[in-house]
């Protein structure tokens, strides 16, 4: 019902107010030098604050979002962001902990952090986690951090290579080249996985580290994994698991027993906390014992019951930021941990693999799935133009929205040609994926019949089809600013 | 737990998939690597589990905070925590589907002018994860835009921060982090002039400084420039009400630690890393960046833009692997900059600054209490005691005070330093029981 | 974005789950009789948690509300619920008091309500306030009991009627009745305002009470209040002031110092309480002095800054429900007044009275006043079906809701044909203003080169005009349960 | 405070209206009568008012929570507050304009909906005030149905919920409550029976009742309706996830306090009044009802309906006056039942029995405690003590405990007696808790 939005400054008035605070005692200009102090106020909006809040609440219904869509992209893990971990992220007694109090006064936040530690660790088989890094992304330039000070200590100077596979992130190999590493990309086999024997080839005393994704990106196991492991420690390498994807293994695999070295998890996809519209996130990061030694400090330490923070260790490659990590995050990751017992965490996996196979099953005879086996947690699924008379992934992913679906990934992984990326995730019901099916099914007959309805969705948003490559040519990023 | 299904729909849904039994569907897993966690905890229902959580949350002492050093305890409009928990921004994605996500899109634009407004300059970031990780990355892209590998850094910076440039560029060797030494809490021209040859790609200035100190950034600037290095800015988006725009004095890129723009203090994160820089530079920004363009039918909307730059087109030559960001916590940086507008910025501020040299006033006529530096300060300060300030800080925990962060932690030769923050949190009775706690203490 | 939702019924599957609790250790019948257990469960939806989040966050899409849109209800008062007294009700001390605890561990809420009613009576001017109604309408029958007790208490039986105007609110004769008096409705004059020598001439000594709304039901102030005070006071009958409409009067009048012998604020209303869809509420009622011996139990009493609760007075007339009232609500509006000083208190009623003059002024050419001068809160305007093509009222209302405004009051007061009442109150921005008038004039312009359009309104809405007629000749009031 | 306009907006819109001060607008108003308050406080900003809240919060002393008495401390999902606070419920009205408040109604059809399913009644209104005020319109409506004039009221009701009955009726004269005595916690059937003439309109009967002690409802329903009177039940909507619905058994009329299905306990406000009924009594129904329809396209949706009830229309004719409801309080109610289900209600109602059974147990076995009936009883029982309750009470209140209400202010022979109510919230510790703290005061 509401369309478009003007933007906050666009609703601005000059000397309107919103918020008030007391006034201070006495002007700044008493006790700060008078060219320190800004010529002009920042052209930030003046509104009031009802203003603001119709204002924000208005452009939030402008949104899709898990609450109130379907939103399968693959490779995110957009599962149920249960209400009651917000309730505890909320309480006081953590939100308003400053991180630099004594740990005295820190007990609280201090267990929850060495508990979830030990929870991780029970999960994976993994001897420590750092649960510092922010987000997926920070956690992999974390183990290559870890992976780099390892063969430095080893004395091993030569190792200047990490093996990422094609169907990787693309994180995974930004990250590699952040820690200053060469790239060897290595290619997929026609099954969907890394090649072995092309890992084989590529190991050598240059390589520093192999960087997998279990499952991968196609939503495959990758079955060789065990071998691929034990290659990789043949070379003098370093194995490292993205577990972005852990959704599909929880409770059912754990890494360690695959002779994972490195692991990173994604606290904001596989444990359920809210993406909140892109971050924030938090990367814990696993390492097997040899590695312990190196993680970023500050770690927490239990002594009869007591915590307190290990802050210098000598191995330590250093810190990935500020503080802990994410706190917030992380409490709503432990509590959902707490939420379930063994069988339960495992039930996360097997409905995960339940409902990624029945969308795979219900759709592979229109758009067919890349690989023609059962997925794990997610099935990649391709658009025909040919067969659909043009009309691309892209197309349906915008015509998708029409029939209210977020779209799913798309053209990831980037090995797949019209890739369409799904992942519904365990919280989905069956109902909820039946009308994905029969919208996609739907989108199909369309195209057959009117493909232009199609390639010109959507229809029925609040904006029609958005003009990307204008935004990238003539960026305007902020109000008042356009940069040629 | 969060799964719908019933077993009659697992089993009918299995049917419909074609297998037997969900063993089936696992057999690319290899038997010997299907194995749980051996010792897991039994489940908590809901109120269990917010039992436990309270009994967690009370085992953190409440305290009056008066401790700063990266992190502050500001005001918090109730406006804001409202907003952040709709769902349609707390369960959404990073907006890969522009369409779909016009409201989150234009808020994170809002985002970016409004970071933009506050610092000068001509483009932001939709977020880092912090601070410190942003000043990392502006770092590394000083050095790629400059082609030289030096960056000077501050002894006045936030130790962390120049622990975690360290961390970050240790493995690949480069950047190469010089420090420059400040003795008296801030930057001194001569100090920085000296090491400023041609390999340095940029000097970084954080004003107010770790100390709280202002920092003489138009100078610094001047003399960066005049040598071809780039000045990077660490800021404090809430002194920026009162305090001059970087931009406008001279740097060329300006990064922040956010939290303190509605953020809770939440034990150290989730916090807002603010990045923003001059147009030149633009293409150099990590991250996500929204931009605004038109839709089929001419009308504005907005979309992610300048994607070419990020990891996932990009891959190995990405300049950054940064994905997820801190969105949330940059929507609360949005809301509370329009609740507060730049009047309430300033009086803000100008409570921050007020209350700190208040305190600072009525402590250092304690005897034995001095200030540890002469610059002016915003709303931190370094206090000499007369004895450790660990023990210091410790005696007045007892009547329920974070008196502040003892710097002897950072700095062997800091023992007896307290660094002090004042909010416009604070009271005046809470600066009252500051003094009267450190009055009880002293001989 | 969302049109239809199916009801949770019809998304509910046998054996799903939401929250969960531990099992009892013993079933029910190890304790309780057999045949005092149900043979059948309710008939409730089976959910997930996420099911239901999901469910409820769509509903609330298809609604429009003052968060989201401009909705200027004339008498309701749909000003802006300031956040911060939500997040104060929310506060745990207050949420988990029990009624029934001791006063000694309940001194928050008791100081609180305690600050209230000394508030509400430096407003008023009136001696004291019982805060126990749960709404207007309950601290109407309050008000009458009030009386009635009253004139019990002088032996003055022969009371028997209640006069209110034509204007009245619907609450205001159904009160009465419930009180178990007649009414007598005294004609409006022709400026709206009630008629003083009707009021003269409908006094006698049969008149318990007369009861007047000021500003009255047309946002007019009653010009004549004073002298009607003292002619109801020499009938020997009491002044009742409905106050739902005290935004008008806001720090600007003391119903006091008007003659009122009792009065009802909503809390709902003037003190910017949320509605929620319809409640709650709270209607505390004052009374002058020669009435607080009669109100309602239990009161709040402080004695050396510790406040207890009375529980028993002998000429109270006894509780109008359990407890002390709608403490929550109570909170909201104690921390509305406490947010504003004498002349912000002022500033509401000022600029209440603005932004409804101001709609006035632009929209009476086309839509005219159903009294042509000056109003207060809100401004009554009419269609005039005969010159915009046979469009009414109840069309341009639904018209409204096409261009993305909730309709103002209609058909209301009664005495005006076609009524619209619109009442913007005073935290609207003049933008809004201006967009609303801009809606009203093009709906105007509409009605004139094509009625229809206005006639079949709404149009772009989740739903069509509905058919109130057919809901009421067949009532479905329950799924599975069509009443004939 | 909270308008947004600026002065220069007011003089512009005063010019607009054409007036050339604001107080021409104020010309119908006595000059004498324009007088604000004389003492009003300062105006507190944000920041100070929640300072000032929370310390008001915190004279409420947090007490584990055994007081039952009409309101219960049950277990609030989260998920419940969650929605709740979304401003399309929060801040809107009652649904006058049906298409544009399709969210908030078919809220309201489910709450009817869920309501009937719990009674096993046809029809709910959409909320009265509270239990009581549902059972004071329950009473009229009866004596306005059946046309004679006297309930007979349970001496085991709520004795609040009588006093509301006798002030609600005392103006009006009619209908008269008699009250049946109880003496053994409950209805005895002669005592109903010998009651019953020609001239009562309904037997109200709450099971539980305010002992916590369950009736024989079927039994009082075939003797109410042998003499032509209804039957109204006084139900508890968490004990009827177990207990067998009041339209099954024959109740006519159904009312209940809706507060424990998600709604906190507030210290007494609001609360939710439940009022359903037989399809015969619809349009007897107080309040505001919703109805499906459909709309001009056949499509279902819904309304508020059959408002020719109500006071807007009929006025002086209307049979109650309400208005505003516990709307809010309503959907909270819908939301919990919708968490819960079937399944779950009945396991929060089998928690409380089996929790409230066993503290029993355990504090009988202590000398000089027993219970003081001997009926069968839901989750609350009252608890004789050797000496003063109120003394127990204060005793257990050190500990943190708030152990229940002492009968004495109601009735002056129970003196002794303690009510006390154990809700699913309640874990084994605080149970034990409970019993040590009365062993402690004990001889
Ligand atoms: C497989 C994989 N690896 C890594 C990442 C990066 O994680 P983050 O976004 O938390 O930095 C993602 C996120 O999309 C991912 O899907
Ligand atoms: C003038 C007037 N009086 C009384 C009432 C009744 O108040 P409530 O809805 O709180 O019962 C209203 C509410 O609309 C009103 O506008």
């Amino acid at each position: 019902m509401i369309q478009r939005e003007k933007l906050s400054i666009e609703k601005s008035v000059p000397g309107r107010r919103g918020v008030r605070v007391l006034p201070a005692s006495r002007p700044a200009a008493d006790w700060l030098p008078e060219r320190a102090l800004r010529q002009h106020p920042p052209r930030l909006p003046e509104m009031s604050e009802f203003d603001v809040v119709r204002h924000y609440t208005r452009l939030s219904r402008l949104n899709f979002s898990l609450d109130t869509h379907f939103y399968p992209l693959g490779s995110c893990t957009m599962k149920y962001n249960p209400r009651a971990n917000e309730a505890i992220a909320a309480l006081d007694g953590f939100t308003a902990a400053h991180p630099s109090a004594p740990t005295r006064a820190l007990q609280g936040t201090l267990e929850m952090a060495w508990r979830l530690e030990q929870m991780l660790c029970e999960l994976t088989g993994l001897a420590a986690f750092t649960l510092q890094p922010a987000a997926g992304a920070q956690g992999e330039l974390t183990g290559i951090l870890l992976a780099s000070a390892w063969h430095r200590s080893r004395r091993d100077h030569r190792r200047t290579e990490i093996l990422v596979a094609d169907s990787s992130h693309g994180t995974n190999p930004a990250s590699a080249t952040m820690g200053g590493f060469a790239v060897n990309t290595v290619a997929s086999g026609a099954d969907g996985r890394v090649n072995l024997a092309a890992i084989r080839a590529a190991l050598g005393p240059q390589t520093a580290l192999v960087m997998l994704t279990v499952p991968n990106t196609l939503g495959l196991f990758e079955t060789t994994i065990c071998e691929i492991a034990q290659a990789v420690h043949e070379a003098g390498a370093l194995l490292y698991l993205d577990g972005a994807n852990y959704n599909a293994l929880m409770g059912l695999v754990r890494p360690a027993d695959i002779g994972a070295d490195i692991l990173h998890f994604n606290v904001h996809k596989s444990f359920s906390t809210p993406h909140g519209g892109g971050g924030p996130g938090a990367g814990p990061v696993g390492v097997a014992a040899h590695l312990v030694p190196f993680l970023p400090l500050p770690r927490v330490i239990e002594k009869n019951g007591r915590y307190i923070l290990k802050s210098s260790a000598r191995k330590s490659i250093g810190r990935m930021r500020t503080c802990l990590g994410n706190v917030a995050v992380l409490l709503r990751g432990y509590a959902y941990l707490r939420s379930h017992d063994a069988v339960a965490l495992r039930g996360i996996a097997e409905d995960a693999i339940l409902n990624a196979n029945y969308v795979r099953v219900k759709l592979s005879d229109l758009y067919p799935a890349a690989i023609d086996e059962p997925c794990m947690h997610e099935c990649v699924l391709q658009t025909n133009p040919e067969q659909m008379r043009g009309v691309k992934t892209l197309d349906v992913a915008k015509r998708l929205l029409d029939y209210g679906f977020h779209a799913p990934t798309i053209y990831f992984p980037l090995i797949v040609p019209e890739a369409l990326m799904i992942e519904p995730t365990e919280t989905e019901s069956r109902e909820t994926l039946d009308a994905f099916v029969a919208a996609m099914r739907a989108i199909h007959a369309e195209a057959m019949t009117d493909p232009e309805q199609v390639q010109t969705a959507p229809h029925h948003l609040p904006v029609r089809r958005l003009d990307e490559l204008a935004a990238a040519r003539n960026p305007t990023v902020a109000w008042g600013a356009t940069i040629p | 737990m969060y799964s719908p299904h019933t077993e009659a729909e697992r089993t009918e849904m299995l049917q419909a998939i074609g297998v037997s039994s969900f063993d089936e569907l696992l057999a690319q897993v290899p038997a010997a690597l299907q194995r749980g966690p051996d010792n897991w905890p039994p489940a908590l229902t809901e109120p269990e589990l917010m039992a436990h959580a309270r009994t967690l949350a009370a085992k953190n002492k409440p305290l009056v905070c008066f401790a700063g050093a990266g992190a502050q305890d500001h005001f918090i409009p109730a406006a804001v925590s409202s907003l952040l928990q709709r769902g349609e921004y707390l369960s959404a994605y990073t907006p890969y589907q522009a369409e779909a996500s016009q409201g989150l899109l234009q808020a994170i634009y809002e985002f970016q002018s409004s970071i933009c407004a506050l610092t000068g300059m001509d483009a932001a970031n939709a977020s880092h994860y912090d601070g410190a990780t942003a000043l990392a990355a502006a770092a590394a892209a000083a050095a790629r835009i400059t082609g030289r590998k030096k960056i000077l850094l501050p002894a006045s910076l936030h130790p962390e921060w120049r622990t975690v440039l360290a961390t970050y560029f240790k493995a690949k060797g480069e950047p190469w982090l010089e420090i420059v030494p400040c003795p008296r809490g801030g930057l001194e021209l001569a100090e920085v002039q000296q090491r400023l040859d041609g390999t340095v790609a940029a000097v970084v200035v954080a004003s107010p400084n770790f100390y709280g100190g202002l920092e003489d950034g138009p100078a610094l600037a001047q003399l960066a420039h005049d040598s071809g290095a780039l000045l990077i800015s660490v800021f404090d988006p809430i002194s920026l009400g009162l305090l001059e725009a970087p931009g406008v004095w001279g740097a060329d890129m300006a990064v922040g630690e956010g939290q303190g723009l509605g953020n809770p203090l939440n034990g150290g994160g989730p916090y807002l890393g603010l990045f923003a820089c001059k147009k030149a530079y633009l293409r150099h920004l990590p991250g996500r960046i929204c931009g605004a363009t038109t839709d089929a039918e001419g009308h504005r909307g907005f979309v992610l833009t300048l994607q070419a730059r990020e990891q996932h087109i990009r891959r190995e030559r990405a300049a950054s692997n940064i994905c997820s960001n801190e969105a949330l916590c940059a929507l609360v940086a949005t809301i509370y900059l329009a609740l507060m507008g730049p009047a309430g910025l300033r009086d803000v501020a100008e409570l921050c600054v007020d209350k700190a040299h208040r305190l600072a006033e009525q402590l250092t006529q304690i005897p034995g209490y001095r200030l540890r530096f002469d610059r002016p300060f915003f709303n931190e300060f370094v206090l000499e005691c007369p004895g450790s300030a660990t023990r210091v800080r410790n005696a007045l925990l007892k009547d329920g005070l974070l008196a502040g962060v003892p710097l002897g932690a950072f700095n062997s030769t800091m023992g007896n330093c307290l660094l002090v923050c004042v909010t416009e949190s604070r009271s005046d009775e809470d600066l009252a029981r500051f003094v009267a706690g450190i009055r009880k203490i002293s001989p």
